[in-house]
């Protein structure tokens, strides 16, 4: 199980990784897609016991889904709206507010 | 668990791609790899709702994310690393967190518990609760897709 | 004849809600807030002299909790003295604001916050409650600043503002400090109640102290915690100037500093926080009135002076011994009457000439008499000249100064008596510029103010002459109770009495004439044939003491004085660099900012799991 | 039932709004209005049943996390009163206000599901209701920062998203490893199974408490959380600003983390030490940078920064005057920012600009939003008898009554954050007096001399919000026994000295 674990936590932190290195708006939601499928399969891996996985646990990764997607799909229209403004999709030209 | 394992570690993988490319297109049908196997994970786990909830997340997400960089650009043209102080502390802060949170988590999973939880629970009106949370988004995207946000732009 | 307790609620509320009423007054009602104004103090005077005459009254509602109660009031011997008079300065003042203030803007609010003042300030002197004690004081401060945003006629609105600006945020950041301590005062005493504080000793309490005190001389006036003052006479109303930094705002800081050595904590004489206390009122006596000799706004002179008066205050009550904190309080009261007097007359002469230059002011004596009068006796008594009152209490801290023990205290006394004698200096030169020598010809026509604003005058020097000829008045009736019996038979001890008078004379009048000779000597008489205007060529009482201004040691001090050295509330602008390098940092960058959130968490994480 | 109607009332109005606005275009200011009215009145008929000891609640369907459980107790009807009312004077000033922006009954229905969201969070009885509500929330406030979907609002939106959304995944896994450790979601029964989990003991269980720091701790935007704030709060329209670092970032921030700390896992010595120092930092960093602010919204968004840190602070002593004053600086802390945010919004729509250097000497001319611009002001720096007077000083007073019955060895620390908050304070009057300088006294510019105050349907909001801080300092002791006091009784059981 420690193995798993461990998985699940470098598969976040490789989502963390792409939320803090990459600066692409597209590369930054895949990001986060990436860290949401971690927290899932951790939800999972908790649960697990021999006969299955428990409901309480199942239902919790599946919040854990469905709002990473819906917040996702609102990323998804801001970043084409942030891109039709500014012109690029590079997160670090996008700084007007500042100070 | 070995099998679980093993797709894990193809996850991330797949997840490295899709961070890595600088072809979008690929970059996104590797997390779409990458979510197959998220599928595949929940249902050899048993967890079924899980892993019909990451059949939602990839049949939605990909499309949408294709659509987006049809809408922005399929290049992801960003600098890799410049020498600027700015990238070598955000450099240094990632690495230090992951050094940091693997040191700390690591001896902690022993302690995790690994009592059995009841297997089966109604989905019942959890799943109205999802139906909210989509409702939201959905309600945002409509909002944030108009083309004038302020009377007198445009 | 016995008083309902009750009746202490009217001191405090109804100017409050007559405050509110003047704020529904339509403009077209003639007369409708002055004569409500002047009606509610009076009647507040009235009760205020009624609740002095009856014994201790007490008012209580429910507690809400830590022994906190919402209203709990207490009219004993000092805090109904003390209503007493501060009743008197809001019914003088309402009286002089009715022609001061007609025609300016504002004026609506202007009374508001007049009889809202008066409230709160009443309401300060009764609670015995350390809380309510802080909000009523903080209510004064409030409408310190909303008051001086009325402004004078001849500042501009950036001016004013500033001024209000520098006054709140001294007097505010003096009340955190007096939060604090009354805090740690609450916290070593278990009480909030004031009368039911005993006297506390020990290192906290020192901090307390030290802490209520920045409270108190922030209100008083004393450095380093001062130059609010000067500033704010600049650009507010000359009676604003006179109801709160000249008389109210003293009263409720000397209260407060006498009721901390008085009842709150183990007060000695000799012990450091009284020579703390000293240390603080001999500085401000000789620095503000050196810098008041130099002024050339009527105003900011005045605002000078009150500030070096407050030294007397505090070196009096730092002393520790009964005379000396006697003499404290009695000069307290003395001043806000001198005070107020000569901020009126000020207003006076600004209403009927529109200057407050003294430079192009003069020979108003034929003028205005009574101002003249009025005014000279208050730069009398606050000059330290018997038999006018100021003579007395300064007489009482001298003595406290002796008595309380040290050898090396004459130092103080030095202090004191030179700091009175360049009292009288600068006062000879406010009353020569103004109402002596050559009259410009701009204030041909000058007349008289009206009655509602002579009564005021009149009232406050026949004051001044009263607790002077018959000090032993004042002293037993309002401070004896207050601080036990006090000998004053000293006071008419000749030989020290005497002899200090005639040193101070002697100090004011060499001052005067070095002075005098020098400017005349510098004076041309033509230039290039032309002759000049004869108020070009008289002699301005302005330049009296540049004499001074100039002597070698002094003219160091003085431009630091200029640039604010001294002005505790300058030291702000070093903030701001802090601010930039802080806004650059926030550089809009999304990966900046989680990384920022990385490295909390970093910290938490080895904080919280790796060493728990 | 009742606990529903909290939820049904603004998910029925989005749907009204909904449907009516094809055929009538102002029913979004009709029952987005009529909506937020009779929420508010509804949270304050409980005001008597709570203080009787009643208590609410609502179960639909199965066992805890799976069904949907509502309970009310004083806390969350505290929460309640401060986040309708609020949210009602924002929509009475959206009719006026939100004219300028397209697609105003998409701007209703966001913000109906916005106040539903925070009502869940405050309603749930446990912690998965309680985190749909903060994802709820969170979805439609990204929205509707980005309402005016041009450059800033979308960087502003955008920006947040990514930080809310690492926030509350952090929050998830804290959910996921507390549930595996104590075996249940009820927040009433968590703490007794925390506790038999071995509490603070549990490294699991510290690890998580980490994690809702830090996931909660970006909701509530604490110093080194906060950096999406500014941008947000300033960016947003205005009475979703006033929303924002009204009740907000209170809600899905502290009230989760008071929740977390008192009611479920206990506050622990390392942990008091860790909120004050966060508090502290908070106050101290935040007003510092709203000091070098030309913008007044971004002004204003810094200060919220550092009133949350006074709030912080409170929670962090622990006792329950501490928490007392807390709840108290928070609802404080509601109406008065929540004011500014309004009275900027005027300045702006009067003027056309938040640029403190081009405003000036408005008093005359904008008279009603000057007067309740200065209470607000008055209010925040902690003057009496304005009510943030009473919430700092009941903080302050905890802070030193800590010294005796505070954790030990603490008495130090409690003292320098004693000193540490009027430090703060004197600078927030520097802050606040700057605004007042720049755009309120001083001498008017030329080009605003036409300028006009604002319609009176955008006045009212901002005098009864003066009249609350007023009434609220005059009346505090009513506020404290009737409002504050049930709602510490809910926690400070839990907490220390209590």
């Amino acid at each position: 199980m420690i193995a798993t674990y461990t998985l699940c936590a470098i598969l976040f932190l490789v989502g963390l990784y792409g939320v803090v290195r990459r600066k692409n708006l597209i590369k930054v939601i895949i990001g986060i897609a990436i860290m949401v499928q971690s927290v899932g399969l951790v939800f999972v891996v908790l649960g697990y016991s021999e006969g299955g996985v428990g409901g309480i646990s199942q239902t919790m990764g599946l919040v854990a889904l469905i709002g990473g997607l819906a917040v996702m799909t609102l990323m998804i229209a801001t970043s084409i709206r942030l891109h039709q403004k500014y012109g690029t999709s590079d997160i670090s030209e996008i700084r007007r507010l500042k100070g | 668990m070995v099998a679980v394992n093993v797709l894990l570690g193809l996850m991330i993988l797949a997840g490295l791609v899709a961070l890595e490319m600088r072809n979008l297109r690929v970059a996104i049908y590797s997390l779409g790899a990458g979510g197959v196997l998220f599928i595949v994970i929940s249902f050899l786990m048993g967890a079924l709702e899980v892993g019909i909830g990451g059949v939602i997340l990839v049949a939605i997400l990909i499309p949408l994310l294709i659509w987006a960089v049809g809408r922005t650009t399929g290049e992801d043209t960003t600098a890799r690393m410049r020498l600027e102080v700015n990238e070598i502390f955000v450099l240094i802060s990632i690495v230090a967190f992951i050094v940091v949170l693997l040191v700390v988590i690591i001896p902690l999973f022993p302690e995790l518990p690994s009592v059995p939880e009841a297997v089966e629970g109604p989905m019942g009106l959890s799943i109205l609760r999802e139906v909210l949370v989509l409702l939201a988004a959905l309600a945002g995207v409509w909002a944030v897709l108009r083309l004038v946000g302020r009377r007198g732009d445009k | 004849m016995s008083l309902s307790p009750g009746i202490l609620l009217i001191t405090i509320f109804l100017p409050m809600a007559a405050g509110l009423l003047c704020l529904l007054v339509p403009d077209r009602v003639r007369w409708g807030r002055e004569s409500i104004a002047v009606a509610t103090t009076l009647a507040v005077f009235v009760i205020a002299i009624l609740i002095f005459i009856a014994p201790e009254l007490r008012f209580q509602t429910g507690e809400i909790g830590l022994g906190i109660r919402y209203l709990d009031l207490y009219s004993y011997s000092f805090s109904s003295f003390l209503l007493m008079f501060s009743s008197l300065f809001g019914l003088l003042i309402s009286l002089f604001s009715i022609r001061y203030m007609q025609g300016r803007g504002r004026l609506r609010e202007y009374y508001f916050y007049l009889l809202l003042t008066l409230g709160a300030t009443n309401g300060a002197f009764l609670s015995d409650n350390l809380i309510l004690f802080l909000a009523f004081w903080g209510i004064v401060m409030v409408t310190l600043f909303l008051l001086t945003t009325i402004g004078s006629r001849d500042a501009s609105p950036e001016r004013v503002f500033d001024a209000g600006h520098k006054s709140l945020m001294i007097i505010g950041g003096a009340d955190m400090a007096l939060l604090l301590g009354i805090g740690l005062l609450w916290y070593l005493s278990g009480t909030f109640t004031m009368s039911a504080i005993t006297p506390q000793s020990g290192g906290m309490a020192t901090a307390a102290f030290v802490l209520i005190m920045l409270g108190a001389i922030s209100k008083a006036g004393a450095m380093p915690l001062h130059s609010w003052i000067p500033n704010m006479a600049e650009a507010a109303p000359t009676s604003v100037m006179a109801f709160l930094p000249g008389s109210l705002d003293k009263l409720l800081g000397i209260y407060l500093l006498s009721r901390m050595v008085l009842n709150f904590y183990e007060f000695s004489p000799g012990c450091p926080m009284s020579l703390l206390l000293m240390i603080i009122g001999a500085v401000t006596i000789i620095a503000a009135v050196m810098m008041a000799m130099v002024q050339h706004d009527m105003r900011k002179l005045l605002s000078f002076h009150a500030v070096s008066q407050a030294g007397y205050m505090v070196l009096g009550i730092g002393t520790g011994t009964p005379i000396g904190v006697a003499g404290g309080i009695f000069h307290m009261l003395n001043n806000s009457i001198f005070k107020s007097g000569l901020f009126l007359s000020g207003g006076s002469v600004e209403h009927g000439t529109g200057e407050n230059d003294l430079g192009k002011l003069g020979g108003l004596a034929k003028a205005m008499p009574i101002t003249f009068i009025a005014c000279l006796i208050c730069a009398l008594s606050i000059s330290g000249v018997p038999p006018f009152n100021g003579f007395f209490s300064k007489w009482m801290v001298y003595q406290g100064i002796l008595e309380a023990g040290a050898s090396q205290f004459w130092i103080f006394l030095i202090a004191a008596m030179f700091g009175s004698a360049l009292t009288l200096a600068s006062f000879v030169k406010l009353i020569h510029s103004t109402f002596l020598g050559q009259k410009p010809r701009e204030l041909e026509g000058v007349k008289e103010s009206g009655i509602s604003m002579t009564i005021p005058l009149i009232v406050l020097a026949a004051l001044c002459v009263v607790f002077g000829v018959f000090a032993q008045l004042p002293i037993t009736q309002f401070i004896a109770p207050v601080v036990g019996p006090v000998t004053v038979s000293g006071v008419w001890s000749p030989t020290l009495a005497t002899v200090l008078l005639l040193v101070a004379l002697a100090i004011g009048l060499i001052i005067y004439f070095i002075g005098k000779i020098r400017v005349t000597r510098e004076v041309p008489m033509y230039i290039g044939g032309e002759t000049l205007d004869p108020v070009e060529t008289s002699v301005p009482g302005t330049r009296f003491y540049d004499t001074i201004r100039f002597m070698g040691v002094f003219s160091g001090l003085y431009r630091r004085g200029e640039e604010a050295v001294f002005d505790i509330y300058s030291y702000g602008k070093y903030v701001l660099p802090v601010t930039r390098v802080l806004s650059v940092l926030h550089n809009g960058r999304l990966t900046t900012y989680v990384s920022w959130c990385l490295w909390g968490l970093i910290i938490l994480f080895l904080i919280l799991v790796g060493v728990g | 039932m009742l606990p529903l109607l909290f939820v049904v009332i603004p998910l029925g109005a989005a749907l009204v709004i909904f449907l009516l606005s094809r055929v009538w275009e102002r029913a979004g200011d009709l029952f987005a209005n009529l909506a937020t009215l009779s929420l508010f009145v509804i949270s304050l008929t409980l005001v008597g049943p709570i203080l009787r000891g009643d208590t609410f609640a609502y179960n639909l369907g199965a066992t805890s996390p799976l069904g949907i459980h509502f309970t009310i107790d004083g806390l969350s009807l505290l929460m309640l009163i401060t986040i309708n009312l609020l949210c009602f004077m924002s929509s009475l000033y959206s009719v006026n206000y939100m004219e300028r922006y397209t697609a105003k009954p998409r701007y209703y229905i966001l913000l109906m599901l916005m106040i539903m969201g925070m009502n869940v969070v405050v309603l749930g009885a446990d912690l998965v209701n309680l985190y749909i509500g903060v994802e709820i929330a969170a979805i439609a406030c990204y929205a509707l920062i980005a309402f005016g979907v041009e450059h800033e609002y979308l960087e502003a939106s955008f920006k947040y998203q990514i930080m809310g959304t690492v926030a509350t995944l952090c929050i998830l896994l804290g959910i996921a490893l507390i549930y595996r450790t104590a075996g249940t979601l009820n927040i009433v029964e968590l703490y007794d199974a925390v506790a038999a989990a071995g509490g603070m003991g549990n490294p699991i269980l510290v690890f998580s408490s980490v994690l809702f720091l830090g996931g909660f701790g970006l909701k509530a935007a604490y110093i080194p959380f906060h950096a999406w704030l500014p941008d947000a709060h300033s960016t947003a329209p205005t009475p979703v600003s006033a929303i924002l670092s009204g009740v907000f970032i209170k809600v899905v921030g502290l009230y989760c983390m008071i929740k977390v700390f008192f009611s479920i896992i206990g506050l622990t010595p390392a942990f008091s030490m860790v909120l004050m120092v966060l508090g502290a930092i908070s106050i101290i960093v935040a007003v510092l940078l709203a000091l070098a602010q030309w913008d007044s919204k971004r002004l204003l968004a810094y200060s919220s920064i550092e009133q949350m840190g006074f709030i912080l602070l409170g929670i962090g002593i622990g006792t329950p005057l501490g928490i007392l004053g807390a709840l108290f600086h928070l609802i404080n802390h509601a109406t008065f920012k929540s004011l500014l945010f309004l009275d900027a919004g005027s300045v702006e729509t009067a003027t056309g600009t938040r640029d403190l250097k081009e405003l000036g000497g408005l008093n005359q001319r904008m008279p009603v939003t000057g007067v309740t611009t200065a209470i607000a002001s008055f209010s925040i720096s902690g003057f009496p008898p304005f009510n943030g007077f009473w919430s700092k000083l009941i903080i302050i007073i905890a802070l030193v009554q800590a010294i005796g019955i505070g954790y030990p060895g603490f008495a130090p620390a409690y003292i320098t954050f004693a000193v540490i908050a009027l430090v703060g304070s004197i600078l927030t009057m520097a802050v606040f007096l700057k605004l007042e300088r720049h755009i309120f006294f001083g001498s008017l510019p030329e080009k605003l001399a036409k300028v006009r105050e604002v319609p009176w349907l955008m006045c009212a909001p901002m005098i009864i919000l003066a009249a609350v801080c007023i009434g609220v300092g005059i009346a505090f002791p009513w506020v404290i026994g009737n409002l504050l006091d049930p709602a510490v009784g809910v926690l400070s059981v839990f907490g220390l000295g209590g």
